[in-house]
């Protein structure tokens, strides 16, 4: 087995109402970022796994964001990246 | 006295600030517009609890560069007194007028309890009506309420009397049941080197009154009379 | 009746008004007849989504609204009874309380966090929109069995949902109450209540008037979040449902509190006449019931409304529920006004629409109109049904078998055993897990927070007054004895009140239930009905108001009847305030009321035999009346120490928590019930006959003395001691324990289960 | 001026206590991920940008990492993809 670190980014589904990234486009409009025109906040989670392969990795990655990492009503997730560690 | 409470977006215990101030120890009390680039002559300025611009990304974050938070920061400068409860000091820290800062609560969960402080440190202008080593009941309600600050600062913290409260048990040790947060070293409160700018999880201005369960958050606010007020 | 209406035209892009697209918008056949009878012509894809939403259970109580005008609404100091966004009552001195309930089960279902969420901003945009400042929030839930993962995941995200957006916004949660059973699988119940303060002359209501007053939206853009979720809760959650659900609305507590903030400078502003909560059924529900309050007409341009998305539909925008918004009928004039106090609290508005003379309900997209319909017949002509009532006599069954005939276990022997299994039933177990995790201080008002005593209890700050409060419902009486558990509902509300030292003055409540259509279902939802309405004519405690939430089913059937209680009191002299837990040794036990052998639809059957069964406990209104008087009478005497009424559980489980209640200290005590000798010791120890309240007092003389003049039953029957032990001698039998596993079990028993992992997939 | 999608990813401190990334862990476990060793939990954030190029979107992203996004006593950030949109 060998190990792999999976990254896994999670946002919020898309057309539901984002308040954090609101708040913080707002925010950083009122800083000065004037280019600022969007803002979404998610999550950024990274799993080390042993898994057989990359592939295996990833797949064993998605059943945890089905079971438990993302939301399923009001989430998306998407495997950012593996590499082995 | 004159203490001005500041509101911003999101505070929602400037009116209990204001109470405290006003109904118990009858001092006068101006409520501050975030907004505001004026102190109205408050000798002692208060960030209240709440949830500031609805704590978005990490609380007190966006707080911080409100307008009245530059005269907050003149303000101590000047070494007149601030004081940060709970949402308050999240934005002290994040206004580097206090080291360190607040993570989410080791148990991940937002706590409202009574919790147990050890008085120490040596900040007079809020310590005087406590004796060192008092055991204190005060309430606490907040999710990010867990200090965090690297070895040397917390070393230094200590060394300077700037640990002015820590969770204890009702015996006065400080013990990891005890601590409700996960907070390092049990901190609970403190000041900043000059002993005029405080930051505290818990709420002092919930303790005023025996009706409501305590009185231990008074001493606080009279010792700051005694000494500002003279 | 058609009349002059004709520049109603389809939208280019609308689907064709098909019979398959009529179902899908759960209109019956019946009820689309009707609603071609009331236009002349037939609908716009736009107009079908309105009335959808308009004669939609939750917006039209259709199936309940003939039931709901049996109960009792007046008191002299009603202020507002139902009809508006809240009751509110007059507490004196010029002061006035609204409250309201109202349930977010469904959407808890598909996403607890946000259901929750949205569901307690929802309720407090209902007090608010009254003029009333809200200072206080509960909640009664109701879940499936904590032994399975998904359940956990419902509780967790539940909890969290309620408190975060209470805790934001800076209103404490100071009481509620919580159940589980497996007839909650799959369909848990969320019900949130907001009490809100203010003075009697701030009363605003949410009727439209003056012709040529602008409307305005307010607070935050709409999306295309909720579209048909006042349809989606009038439906089963089947799996069928569950997959075209629609998506979830996401709460926004920091938005709300500016909006709560700036309503209220609003209401106070003079520049307003009327201020409704954008709720179920979004724009389309608010300025139509808005209109129809105020008998007159409106139109509103859809083009005007801010969006968050582009290119929606005048469909899209009526009919979704995207939180934090609010409707508002300004002055002529004042506009700007109102505009500059929204800016103040950073937020949008934009007039949207005016009031008009012309008795119509009229929608336009720029130059084009999408909808029209004559006046406020849409509101008030919604069909109404007289379902057929029926008990189903599996129930009836249920209800008949004698609960003395199911043998003990073995285990049993040792009645230590028994009361541990109560104590850590999750039901009965402490519910600090759950409110540990809400501010239930904040505004520091409240007296006596969650767990502190039968009832919260908040102070009247400028006043030597404060309000009990407290919601109740045992379910498992009313799914065995809809009428007697429809009774004894609000007979608990009332015990747990005046235990705190509160009068009974009012009610909300929340009436969850199946689907109407079923016989056995709308017969428990008319039985329980009448049952709160005979206790609270006899209790004098009208209700004020209060949200039907029926379709709670799944495909395992559906939930047990739930109407739950929302109860306001008053406490006259803060001096009164009373708790449920023992706090000086040598005080004197008093149990009021009587022990009778009812062992019936217990708590104990259901935990230990894992059996709904039996005939429910009676009870007798009138003693609950008097009971209430004498319990308020000497507690303003002053010889009450603590007070708490028999509940779930029985005598024995109300001892035990009356020693663990104080949070300084466990106590012990030591009692003998010597109760009638056909009393079994089962029924004395767990059975949950009615009536019965235990009082701690040093002046036990004082104690009886007032009972017996009020006709109710007092008799000391043990002291409070400093050793933590329990002893009850109950007839043959005796049960002694040092209270450590009483407390272990009470206080362990959630977080323990709590503990194990939670997951949103079965 | 085009328009950029910077992605950041925040995480707390090597170090510091990551009790989310822990009960994260326990739970995958729980679940029956038995493989998974450890679990590290940040934010995602994207931020659509208006910029004369990548590197100034990037510089803009950085810019606002340092005065809000991340709090420099507990965080560390990264740029992690910039895309054109
Ligand atoms: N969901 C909840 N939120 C807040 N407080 C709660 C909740 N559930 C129960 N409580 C509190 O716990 C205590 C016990 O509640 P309960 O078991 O319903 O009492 P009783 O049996 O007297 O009706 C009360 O103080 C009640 O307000
Ligand atoms: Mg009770």
């Amino acid at each position: 087995m060998n190990r792999f670190r999976v990254s896994v980014h999670i946002v919020p589904r898309k057309g539901l109402l984002d308040p954090q990234g609101k708040a913080v486009s707002d925010a950083l409009h009122a800083l000065g970022f004037a280019d600022v025109e969007d803002t979404r906040i998610g999550r950024y989670i990274v799993l080390d796994v042993r898994a057989e392969s990359a592939a295996a990795a990833e797949i064993s990655a998605q059943a945890m964001c089905d079971k438990l990492l993302a939301n399923p009503v009001t989430e998306d997730y998407q495997i950012a990246s593996t590499v082995t560690v | 006295m004159k203490f001005g409470i500041v509101t911003f977006p999101g505070s929602n215990c400037d009116t209990d600030a204001i109470h405290a101030v006003t109904d118990q120890l009858g001092q006068t009390a101006f409520a501050l517009w975030h907004r505001d680039h004026d102190t109205q002559g408050c000798d002692v300025l208060i960030l209240p609890g709440g949830f500031a611009y609805g704590d978005a990304l990490r609380a007190g974050a966006i707080a911080r560069f409100s307008p009245i938070m530059q005269e907050v920061i003149a303000h101590a400068e000047r070494g007149a007194p601030v004081i940060g409860i709970c949402n308050g000091f999240q934005v002290l820290c994040e206004s580097h007028l206090l080291p360190g800062a607040l993570m989410r609560n080791a148990g991940l969960k937002f706590v409202c309890d009574w919790v147990h402080l050890r008085v120490e440190g040596s900040a007079p202008m809020y310590l005087n009506g406590y004796q060192q080593g008092q055991v204190l009941r005060l309430p606490i309600a907040h999710g990010e309420g867990r200090f965090a600050a690297d070895d040397d600062t917390l070393d230094q913290l200590e060394q300077n009397g700037q640990v002015v409260f820590r969770y204890c048990d009702a015996s006065g040790n400080v013990t990891d049941a005890s601590n409700p947060n996960g907070a390092m070293r049990g901190i609970a409160g403190i000041t900043n080197a000059a002993g005029n700018v405080i930051g505290m999880m818990p709420h002092p201005e919930r303790a005023v009154e025996a009706l409501l369960g305590s009185t231990d958050g008074l001493p606080l606010f009279e010792s700051l009379l005694a000494r500002v007020g003279a | 009746m058609s009349t002059t209406i004709s520049n109603v035209k389809p939208r280019p892009g609308d689907p064709a008004i098909t019979p398959a697209l009529v179902a899908e918008h759960g209109i019956t056949p019946f009820e689309y007849d009707k609603l071609l009878g009331l236009l002349g012509r037939e609908p716009t894809f736009t107009e079908l989504g309105i009335v959808s939403a308009l004669w939609s259970e939750h917006c039209s109580y259709k199936h309940s609204r003939p039931v709901l005008k049996s109960l009792p609404t007046k008191a002299p100091y009603v202020l507002q009874g139902p009809g508006e966004n809240a009751g509110v009552i007059s507490v004196g001195d010029g002061w006035a309380v609204a409250f309201k309930i109202e349930s977010h089960n469904h959407p808890s279902a598909v996403e607890p966090y946000q259901g929750a969420a949205t569901g307690v901003g929802g309720i407090l945009r209902d007090v608010f929109t009254m003029g009333a400042r809200p200072i206080a929030m509960l909640n009664s839930l109701r879940f499936g069995s904590l032994d399975t993962p998904r359940v956990r995941w419902l509780v967790s995200g539940v909890v969290k949902g309620i408190g975060d957006y209470g805790n934001c916004i800076g209103v404490p949660t100071v009481a509620g109450d919580v159940m589980f059973d497996p007839a909650y699988e799959g369909n848990p119940l969320v019900n949130a209540m907001c009490v809100g303060l203010m003075r009697e002359d701030e009363l605003i209501t949410a009727k439209a008037e003056g012709i040529g007053n602008p409307i305005l939206a307010v607070g935050a853009r709409t999306g295309r979040d909720g579209i048909h979720g006042a349809s989606f809760a009038s439906e089963d959650l089947s799996a069928e449902n569950e997959a075209k659900r629609p998506r979830v609305q996401v709460g926004d507590p920091f938005t709300e509190k500016l909006l709560l903030e700036a309503s209220l400078e609003l209401i106070r502003s003079g520049h307003i006449v009327a201020i409704q909560d954008m709720g179920a059924a979004g724009l389309t529900s608010s300025s139509a019931e808005m209109a129809e309050r105020g008998d007159v007409g409106v139109v509103i341009d859809v083009t005007k409304v801010p969006v968050r998305e582009e290119g929606m539909t005048p469909y899209e925008i009526l009919l979704s529920e995207s939180q934090e918004r609010m409707l508002v009928v300004a002055k002529r004039g004042h506009e700007d006004a109102a505009k500059a106090i929204l800016r103040k609290w950073e937020l949008q508005a934009e007039v949207i629409g005016e009031v008009i003379a012309e008795p119509v309900y009229r929608v336009v997209e720029g130059d084009r109109v999408v909808a029209e319909f004559p006046g406020s017949r849409l509101v008030t002509e919604c069909p109404q049904y007289h379902p057929e009532a029926r008990e189903s006599e599996a129930i009836v069954a249920l209800r008949a078998r004698d609960p003395h005939a199911v043998p003990e276990r073995a285990e049993e022997a040792d009645a230590v055993w028994t009361l541990v299994q109560l104590l850590s039933s999750p039901t009965i177990a402490n519910k600090r897990w759950i409110y540990r995790q809400y501010d239930s201080q904040v505004r520091t008002s409240t007296v006596v927070g969650p767990g502190g005593a039968d009832a919260a209890v908040v102070r009247l700050r400028g006043t030597n007054k404060a309000l009990a409060l407290k919601t109740d419902c045992n379910s498992r009486y009313v799914y065995l004895d809809p009428r007697m558990g429809g009774r004894i509902a609000v007979a608990e509300a009332a015990r747990n009140v005046a235990c705190t030292g509160g009068r009974p003055m009012a009610i909300t409540n929340c009436l969850n239930f199946g689907n109407p259509k079923k016989p056995e279902v709308f017969f428990q939802f008319r039985e329980a009905v009448h049952g709160m309405g005979d206790a609270c004519r006899a209790l004098g405690t009208p209700v004020t108001g209060g949200n039907v939430s029926l379709y709670n089913e799944n495909p395992q059937g559906a939930v047990f009847p739930t109407p739950t209680i929302g109860m306001v009191g008053l406490i006259e002299n803060i001096d009164h305030v009373t708790r449920s837990g023992f706090r000086t040794a040598g005080d004197a036990i008093v149990l009021l009321g009587d022990c009778t052998d009812e062992l019936g639809a217990s708590e104990y059957l259901s935990r230990v035999h894992n059996l709904t069964i039996g005939a429910v406990p009676v009870v007798d209104l009138d003693h609950e009346k008097r009971l209430v008087d004498a319990l308020l009478a000497a507690i303003a005497e002053g010889s009450v120490r603590s007070a708490h009424d028999v509940s779930e559980g029985g005598f024995a489980v109300a001892l035990a928590e009356c020693c663990m209640a104080d949070e300084d200290h466990v106590w012990g005590a030591e009692v003998e019930l010597a109760a009638a000798t056909d009393v079994t010791p089962r029924s004395l120890l767990w059975g949950e006959a009615q009536g019965r309240v235990l009082v701690s007092t040093p002046t036990a003389e004082a104690v009886l003395a007032t009972a017996t003049a009020h006709g109710i039953a007092a008799r000391v029957i043990g002291r409070v001691t400093k050793e933590k032990r329990l002893i009850i001698r109950a007839g043959a039998r005796t049960l002694d324990t040092p209270l450590v596993p009483l407390s272990d079990a009470y206080f362990n028993a959630i977080p323990a289960l709590m503990q194990r992992a939670a997951t949103a997939t079965a």
